[in-house]
């Protein structure tokens, strides 16, 4: 039954991807995407990172994706399509198949040697995923936490000088 | 606990500051917006002298999270001098240009954040979140500029290649922590010398890893972004970009690369001498078909990379030293040569960074041209100036190693370079004037040059000081 | 330590006159250099005097170059053969520089002249008082910059100019071989002094040795002596290297009568007399020194029987006379050629100066055929001219030159050298009707050109006077030094310095030496006769017709042998055509080729790699994405 | 004062630099002050010169300062018989350019005469430098101020010249370096006290492998370029002929010099048996440079570069002795190299003048000039015959030293190499001859015989040519004992080898 | 589901964002597509994380989106400026820099 539902989400996952890259509207493609974000969602629900999944969905379908929109919409910009030179466009596709070729190439021998970390089964029911994410969080990555906080407040400052018109 | 707090001591002054410095910047009014940056250099200095590692110590902070040593304290002195300069050299910029914000100080002191944090980070994940944010500050900087179109360009393609450059970096880096199950540089290590490198997996993240650092320090084929950045961002700006981030990088490399990588040691010493003839060969060559100064500047950064990139190969604890000491080095040269750039006015029809507005320019600017002289002449590696110290120390640490050959390749490629450096003085010296170009020395930008041309010959000729500072470093 | 003053004095004269010439002393030079020549004149005579009564000096001033195991001296050596040469020199200089005072009268460059004169004669002391081979090469070189200077004296004409630069590079081709030889000298014997390359065991010991050059293995001895003979055939323009004498004749004529008749070029002779003891053993150099005396005696006479101007046709007895010289130091006879090189100074000294009194009167035109019949005007310069004409034949028993050129005959016939011997009297026989017509031409028969002949006058005394006084020697230096035959003063004193064996080698009976004289008396007068005939009786008619009979070999010999025009052929333009070819061809095309060529090929890889460069945002990120690619493909293989 | 005289001879021209550089405006007045700032270091070098004890062989005036402590780098100074000569000459030959271009350089006086006073300051401390640190920064700190004055006051090709000259010396100085640190950490290696004392390093022998071949190679290009050796001569030309008069007297007189210095001072002691083993190679390339310089000399049509041709076939006489290995070969090249300076450099001087004032330097123009300007003629015709080898001058006693010492090393050489005495007369008297002798150029105008200031300043040369000639051991004694020291260490070395 | 199902998706959804970023010539699009690749490491990283038994995982996860947000920011802002000079956010019009 996992399975199933897993082939289903991947099979969604592609084909929106697909179609996203491939639409001549930005609207249409922003779409797509929105569609990608929910399929990788449930990805995330089924590698029981319950949390993660609801933030993908908060962040990226929420804000992000409205805020891709929200541009598109200002700028309304005629739709370009693709690329005219036939050649330029074959060799980016070849290019990518054989990256995507290459990781595929390390499957075979890719089993998780690592040491296991300290989430046991019983412990992931008892203590539930987003109490586990709130204890890993705010011990061990807390510096990076803050620091993001720092990325964000940069981010903020450089959106409004460079948006801003004065 | 407590020992954690003192390993970020610094990083949380400098947000203290920064947060004072977004303050002040909202309360002065629109001409005395310099004041920001000035209240920048002294927030700086300040930190720089609250965390003056004592006896070169280590404190590891947050379970090995990130470490403050006298190896980030050197790169801290990069990044410190690198900022002074550049907002002593700007202010006229700025002003010249009609863009004169206070953000642009507050931003470019956040990005300093951004690069302690990658530079004394033992974990992945603080390395990578330093690591954006100095990032995101520097395409914020690049694309400062909105009213012109080249900064604008410059913004765009930076924001572009660089986040694509991150997605691969974090590909790699998946690869990594999926592999050895920890993001901690000690854990990686030991899984690597357990398990040994051949494993595919490992050989993917490491490559990816490496490429996204590469495109950081615009090694050669993932250096295209880079002359069109440096020539199209403000010109105070690129001057930061080719020094800051790009020592950030370096540390951060080095630290990655000589704690986490230490057992696949081999594997990227290959991958690095390739980059580094690569990137000295093409930075050199190109460089001398420009006729534009500011893009020859940039092609010259580039192969300067790949200058630093043979004491990365070299492996050995002289090697970082050089880097580290190069970078000093390369911040004061280069600084000086883009603030004496950015004062350039040209009256004629073309643009002001062209190589003929250089003309002449010694009788009417015979100090400026001085001073660009010895920038010219040091970045060329000519002795008595700081620049053949750099590249002394960088030959030595390959030579120290056995790697004669790729000393070789440096110091052909550095004999290369003199020729391009040398059009610019035959410019100014040589030739007479057809432009009425002139370099009019506001106050800021003549105490910036000043500044780099003391060090400049300080360094050339009484090295020991810095070299000090360098010699307490350990990985 | 007197001698030194023979050195000091005419150093002293050059100064002054040098430095102080232009500005004070111009006109009036001539005192200073007279005083110093005339003070080492009679310090010359009283070290002559001296050196009679067995004073040798041989002491050293100070160590000249000092370098490790090299050490050679500044040193004085005064034995009996200097003392000869010291009086020659000093003699003829003085005579020359009083005929100069009339003959360069109103020079602008009057105070030059006598500079030049005193550098001359202080290098050829150096030359002659040096008692190692090191001051014998700086005599050497000094004496060809002299020549250099005073042959250019009239430096406007460019034919003197041409003249003086030629006589210098042709000394200075000898002088390589001096320097080859005297660098074996230094490496055999370990010091350049005579006295250690001269010791007998030394040069006995070192017999049998050989020296690899070039990979052959030649006889050390012969090599060496070759070295310095070849010093020789420059200096005393000898058969290869004799081009330049002629042309030396631009100069004014005092030079050519003091450096081209007396001294200088006789320098190589006095080096090959002084080095007898290393000739004496080298066998092979010394045959091929009698041959290439021989065929320069020839050549000289046989040019100067077809000259015309009067100081060519001298110049080219001079040639002639010098290989006599040569010849017999070949053959071993040391003594008669320095006999004849004593005899000869005084003589061609005489005769010289003599021609450049009839220039002095036909207003420096020397074309004999424009002369003729001038005894009745300038009879002084007549009859010392027709004494030396006589001094040099060898026709007229008696004088200087009959004692000294019989001399060297005899001893080239006795030391079995029989072709020589024939083809030197044929060309004594020559010299005899060549000297015999360029005084029929200028003095006897009837003036040629009338309006010259009215305009000639007799030179003043100041240069009559000096013509008095050499024709004196010219007559008597042979009774006074050379009776009785082989064994007067000269040759006993010269026994000291000749290493031993001298005249003994091989003796002659009394008959032969008579006979041999008296056949070369006779050859030296069927000469004048055939002179006379031509240029006295029929001086139209006969010259002419043999001319014509004579055709090719004729122009071969009024074309000096076509010498000029090989040398210029074979040696200078070849030479000339492959400087120019290494300097535009090798140093412009290949060298700075190469260098620019770097410069080139990093401009234009860094043009094409620019082209990389293409602006577009895909472009960096493909690149990018390629790099990774490869990087990974590495990695996996590797 | 005395113990450290040699610190003082080095700084106070730079400090004399900088002095003129702030308090004097005018080009006359730094022109004056510059003067008199190198007649001080000229006067200085006396006492250098009377109180050096001529039987040691060692280094004397010895000054030792830690600089760079963490590499084992000192600021180490001392001056041995080898080195004397040349700093003398190169405070003489200054002093006399810096006087013989008061009317030659008019514009940017100023920049001329500081830039002069530094290159001086930076060729004594190279004939000085104990250390390589030291050695090799002064070594190419030189090249900035000769390339500066080849650059801005040169003539019309100057940028190409200055160009060609900068690289070029570069090109071949950038691989000493890495022989240096390659060196710096073999002799550690071995020993085990990192130091880049030059003295400790070349007593230490590195068993004649591949390393020392390869460090040789490296030393040995960087100074052939410099002396210039025959095939990297060709920036030489350009270079003396662009330069203005004073930088071609320096340029002659001194930097070809520190080729053959380098030579003696670094190949033969560090690297011994590399040097043993391409003995034949050096003596091979010297005798080509002497015909290759003299013919091609002689096909020139401007002075300058006929002199400067000379000077390749003069430049391959020192080497050839230096590399003959043996006391008078050895003694013959350095004081060849003294001569060529005082010849050369002289004969630089006066082409300057004439060019002052007829602006011409192709020999085609002048053509018996020796009836104007007779003292001019008179001074250039010793020089020219100095350059020739004339005895009683410098040269020949140079010449004749060298040409000894490489007879008795190799004699087939010495004997082709003789042959260059020829051709150094052919094509100087025809020089001569063509400007000097034959009909009056009526082209040329404004020529004026020399002032007495042109004569003062070729005065001290003339005295020294033929003071070197005349009685040369007062300058051959200087050098007796280091020499020798020198040629026992090579000795002993090459009766080890075979 | 084992641990290689997870990393091929995410290899290949990588793949695709990348194509378009090399593909597509409108800045948005190519914004989007290294969105996309962004999601693909997230995938990559909730596996691990899953198969590694930890929750270091999920919790770089949240870094990588708050980077993804902060650069959405940036980008935008950038186009904005972009398209205020130059009328136009397709990306061959953006190279005034060439050679």
């Amino acid at each position: 039954m996992e399975q199933v539902i897993f082939y289903i989400l991947a099979f969604v996952a592609i084909v929106s991807s697909l179609f996203m890259i491939t639409r001549n509207s930005p609207v249409h493609s922003a779409l797509w995407m929105l569609l990608t974000f929910f399929a990788v969602a449930g990805i995330f629900v089924q590698l029981d990172a319950e949390f993660v999944a609801a933030i993908q969905v908060l962040v990226y379908a929420g804000a992000i994706l409205v805020l891709y929109l929200f541009v598109v919409m200002l700028l309304n910009p005629k739709s370009h399509g693709f690329i005219k030179v036939p050649f330029r466009y074959v060799i980016g596709v070849v290019a990518s198949i054989i990256i995507v070729f290459q990781v595929l190439m390390t499957l075979k021998s890719s089993e998780v040697i690592g040491k296991l970390g300290w989430v046991t089964p019983q412990l992931a029911q008892e203590l539930g995923n987003v109490k586990m994410f709130g204890k890993e969080l705010f011990t061990t990555y807390l510096v990076p936490f803050e620091i993001a906080s720092i990325l964000l407040l940069i981010a903020m400052i450089g959106a409004i000088v460079l948006a801003k018109k004065d | 606990m407590g020992q954690s707090i003192v390993s970020i001591l610094p990083e949380i002054l400098m947000t203290i500051f920064g947060l004072m410095l977004i303050v002040i910047d909202v309360m002065s009014k629109d001409e005395k917006k310099s004041g920001v940056g000035y209240f920048g250099i002294a927030f700086i200095l300040l930190t720089l002298l609250a965390s003056v590692p004592v006896g070169g110590f280590k404190i590891v902070g947050f379970d090995q999270m990130l470490v403050w040593d006298s190896y980030a304290y050197a790169f801290f002195i990069v990044f410190a001098i690198a900022y002074i300069l550049t907002t002593l050299g700007s202010v006229d910029y700025l002003k010249a240009n009609g863009i004169n914000k206070g953000e642009y100080y507050t931003i470019l002191y956040f990005s300093i954040i951004g690069m302690m944090f990658m530079v004394s980070a033992t974990d992945l994940s603080v390395l990578y979140l330093g690591l954006e944010t100095m990032a995101i500050a520097m395409y914020i900087m690049a694309g400062f500029n909105k009213k012109d179109k080249r900064s604008n360009e410059a913004g765009i393609k930076y924001f572009i290649i660089g986040a694509f450059s991150s997605g691969i970096l974090l590909y790699g880096l998946t690869y990594v922590y999926g592999y050895t199950g920890s993001t901690k540089y000690s854990v990686i290590a030991e899984m690597l010398r357990t398990n040994g490198v051949e494993n595919l997996n490992i050989k993917l993240g490491l490559v990816m890893m490496l490429a996204g650092f590469a495109f950081k320090i615009s090694a050669v084929p993932f250096h295209m972004w880079a002359p069109d950045v440096y020539s199209g961002a403000p010109t105070p700006v690129t001057g930061f970009m080719t020094v800051a981030p790009k020592a950030a990088a370096f540390g951060a490399l080095i630290r990655f690369v000589m704690v986490a990588l230490e057992p696949a040691s081999v594997q990227w010493q290959l991958f690095f001498s390739i980059l580094a003839v690569l990137t000295m060969t093409y930075g050199n060559l190109v460089a001398i078909a420009q006729n534009n100064v500011k893009r020859m500047l940039a092609y010259s950064a580039i192969s300067h990379a790949g200058y630093m990139l043979i004491g990365l190969v070299a492996a050995n604890d002289l090697g970082y030293k050089a880097i580290a000491l190069y970078m000093i080095i390369y911040g004061f040269m280069n600084i000086g040569a883009f603030t004496i750039l950015g004062q350039l006015k040209n009256k004629g029809i073309i643009d002001d960074e062209r190589l003929e507005s250089f003309a002449g320019l010694s009788k009417k600017h015979p100090l400026a041209s001085l001073a660009m002289l010895i920038f010219m002449f040091s970045l060329a590696g000519i002795p008595p100036l700081a620049g053949f110290v750099g590249k002394f120390y960088i030959f030595s640490a390959a030579i120290k190693s056995g790697l004669v050959w790729l000393a070789i390749v440096g110091v052909v490629n550095s004999a290369i370079a003199c020729y391009y450096y040398m059009r610019v003085t035959i410019y100014m010296y040589f030739k007479e004037a057809e432009y009425d170009a002139s370099i009019e020395m506001k106050p800021a930008s003549s105490i910036a040059t000043f500044i780099a041309v003391v060090f400049v010959l300080l360094i050339g000729v009484f090295p020991s000081f810095f070299i000090n500072i360098v010699k307490m470093m350990i990985v | 330590m007197i001698e030194l003053l023979i050195l000091l004095a005419p150093l002293a004269a050059l100064l002054i006159n040098g430095i102080f010439g232009r500005l004070y002393i111009k006109n009036n030079a001539h005192y200073i250099a007279i005083a110093g020549v005339l003070v080492s004149l009679l310090v010359s005579l009283i070290t002559f005097v001296r050196v009679m009564g067995g004073h040798t000096v041989d002491t050293v001033v100070y160590e000249w170059v000092l370098a490790g195991d090299i050490k050679i001296p500044f040193g004085i050596l005064v034995d009996q053969l200097t003392a000869y040469m010291l009086v020659v020199v000093t003699f003829v200089s003085t005579m020359v520089h009083i005929y100069s005072i009339g003959y360069m009268h109103d020079d602008p460059g009057y105070w030059r002249f006598f500079t030049y004169l005193s550098i001359f004669t202080f290098s050829m002391l150096v030359l002659v008082l040096g008692n190692n081979f090191l001051m014998l090469f700086v005599g050497w070189e000094l004496v060809g910059l002299s020549s250099y200077l005073l042959i250019g004296f009239w430096y406007e004409k460019k034919s003197a100019a041409d003249a003086n630069k030629k006589a210098f590079v042709v000394n200075r081709i000898g002088d390589f071989g001096f320097y080859v030889g005297l660098l074996l000298v230094l490496v055999t014997f370990r010091s350049l002094n005579y006295s250690d390359a001269f010791n007998h065991e030394a040069i006995v010991h070192v017999k049998e040795a050989t020296f690899k050059v070039f990979g052959a293995n030649l006889s050390l001895l012969d090599l060496m002596t070759f070295g310095l003979f070849c010093g020789a055939i420059g200096k005393s323009a000898q058969f290869p290297l004799h081009v330049w004498l002629p042309d030396a004749m631009e100069g004014p004529t005092p030079v050519s009568a003091l450096i081209h008749a007396a001294t200088m070029v006789t320098a190589g002779v006095y080096m090959v007399a002084r080095c007898n003891p290393l000739f004496a053993e080298a066998h092979i150099t010394s045959n091929i020194v009698v041959y290439i005396g021989m065929f320069t005696a020839l050549l000289g006479a046989t040019i100067g029987l077809t000259q015309f101007d009067l100081k060519r046709i001298l110049a080219y007895s001079t040639v002639s006379q010098l290989g006599y010289m040569i010849m017999a130091t070949g053959a071993g006879a040391y003594i008669a050629a320095i006999f004849h090189l004593f005899t000869h100074a005084f003589f061609k000294g005489l005769l010289f100066l003599g021609s450049g009194s009839v220039m002095h009167a036909m207003e420096n035109d020397l074309d004999v055929r424009k002369m003729g019949g001038l005894k009745a005007k300038m009879p002084i310069t007549r009859w010392t001219y027709l004494i030396g004409c006589m001094a040099i034949s060898g026709a007229v028993p008696l004088m200087s030159g009959w004692f000294s050129k019989d001399e060297i005959l005899a001893m080239t016939f006795a030391s079995g050298h029989y072709f020589p011997w024939f083809v030197t009297a044929v060309v004594g026989g020559m010299t005899a009707f060549y000297m015999f017509r360029s005084y029929f031409l200028v003095f006897e028969g009837t003036p040629r050109d009338k309006h010259k002949f009215d305009h000639a006058h007799e030179s003043p005394l100041t240069m009559t006077v000096p013509l008095i006084l050499l024709s004196i020697p010219a007559i008597f230096a042979g009774l006074v030094f050379g009776l009785p035959l082989e064994n007067g003063i000269i040759h006993k004193m010269l026994s000291h310095v000749v290493a031993g064996h001298g005249e003994g080698g091989h003796h002659l009976s009394h008959a032969t030496t008579y006979g041999l004289m008296a056949l070369s008396t006779v050859i030296g007068i069927i000469g004048i006769y055939i002179a006379y005939v031509f240029y006295v009786q029929k001086p139209d008619v006969l010259p002419a017709k043999t001319a014509k009979a004579a055709g090719p070999i004729y122009k071969l010999f009024y074309n000096k042998w076509y010498f000029d025009e090989i040398y210029q052929a074979f040696i200078i333009n070849p030479l000339v055509m492959i400087s120019k070819f290494l300097w535009k061809g090798f140093d412009a095309n290949v060298i700075d080729f190469i260098v620019n060529a770097f410069g080139w090929v990093a401009k234009f890889l860094g043009s094409v790699l620019r082209h990389l460069q293409t602006g577009r945002i895909q472009t960096y990120i493909f690149s990018m994405v390629v790099g990774v690619i490869l990087l990974l493909t590495i990695f996996y293989i590797g | 004062m005395m113990a450290n005289i040699l610190t003082i001879l080095i700084f106070f021209p730079v400090l004399a630099a900088f002095f003129l550089f702030l308090f004097f405006r005018s080009g006359k007045a730094t022109m004056w002050g510059a003067f008199i700032a190198s007649i001080i270091e000229l006067v200085l070098t006396m006492p250098l010169m009377t109180n050096f004890d001529k039987s040691n062989p060692g280094m004397q005036f010895v000054e030792k300062y830690d600089w760079i402590s963490s590499f084992g780098i000192q600021y180490y100074v001392g001056v041995d018989g080898i080195s004397i000569l040349m700093v003398f000459l190169t405070t003489l030959l200054t002093a006399i350019a810096i006087l013989g271009s008061f009317t030659y350089i008019q514009k940017r006086q100023r920049e001329f005469y500081i830039a002069m006073l530094i290159l001086e300051a930076a060729m004594v401390g190279v004939f000085v430098a104990l250390d390589f640190f030291l050695f090799y920064i002064l070594w190419e700190a030189m090249l900035i101020p000769m390339y500066l004055i080849i650059g801005v006051w040169g003539g019309a090709r100057r940028i190409y010249a200055a160009v060609k000259f900068f690289l070029y010396t570069l090109a071949g100085s950038v691989f000493m370096m890495l022989a240096i640190i390659a060196l710096y950490f073999k002799h550690g290696s071995i020993t085990g006290n990192y130091t880049f004392d030059i003295l400790a390093i070349s007593s230490q022998s590195y068993g004649g492998g591949l390393f020392e071949t390869l460090v040789f190679l490296a030393f040995f290009v960087g100074f052939a370029i410099k002396v210039p050796m025959f095939p990297v001569h060709t920036w030489l030309p350009d270079a003396h002929v662009e330069a203005p008069t004073a930088g071609s007297v320096i340029l002659a007189g001194v930097l070809l010099k520190m080729g053959t210095y380098g030579l003696l001072r670094f190949c033969l002691p560090i690297t011994p048996i590399a040097s043993i083993n391409f003995m034949p190679f050096v003596a091979i390339l010297s005798v080509i440079a002497i015909i290759y310089g003299a013919l091609v000399a002689m096909v020139q049509e401007d002075i300058k570069k006929l002199v400067a041709y000379s000077s390749v076939s003069h430049m391959g006489f020192v080497t050839l002795g230096i590399y003959a290995f043996n006391q008078s070969g050895i003694e013959g090249g350095i004081l060849q190299m003294f001569n060529h300076g005082i010849i050369t450099g002289a004969l630089f001087l006066l082409i300057g003048l004439l060019y002052e004032r007829t602006h011409t330097r192709m020999i085609a123009d002048y053509g018996g000039i020796a009836s104007k300007v007779p003292v001019y003629a008179t001074i250039f015709l010793i020089f020219t015959m100095g350059s020739i080898g004339l005895p009683s001058m410098g040269g020949f006693i140079g010449e004749f030293l060298v040409l000894v010492g490489s007879f008795k090393a190799f004699s087939n050489m010495a004997i082709i190499a003789a042959s260059g005495v020829i051709f150094a007369a052919v094509y100087m008297l025809w020089m001569y001859q063509r400007v000097f002798f034959q009909s009056y150029n009526t082209g040329l105008h404004n020529l004026t015989d020399m002032n007495v200031r042109e004569v003062i300043y070729i005065m001290p040369l003339i005295i020294l040519v033929f003071w070197t000639g005349i009685y040369p051991e007062t300058f051959t004694s200087y050098m007796h004992e280091s020499v020798k020291q020198l040629v026992e260490q090579i000795q002993s070395i090459k009766v080890a080898m075979n | 589901m084992t641990l290689q199902h997870y990393l091929a998706l995410s290899a290949i959804i990588f793949g695709i964002g990348m194509t378009g970023v090399l593909v597509r010539r409108n800045l948005i699009v190519m914004f989007m597509s290294l969105e996309l690749m962004l999601n693909a490491v997230n995938i990559n990283l909730a596996a691990f994380s899953k198969y590694l038994h930890a929750m270091n995982g999920q919790v770089f996860i949240v870094f990588v989106m708050a980077v993804a947000a902060a650069e959405a920011a940036v980008g935008l802002a950038l186009i904005i400026t972009l398209f205020k000079n130059k009328e136009t956010i397709n990306a061959d019009e953006v190279n005034f820099f060439k050679g």
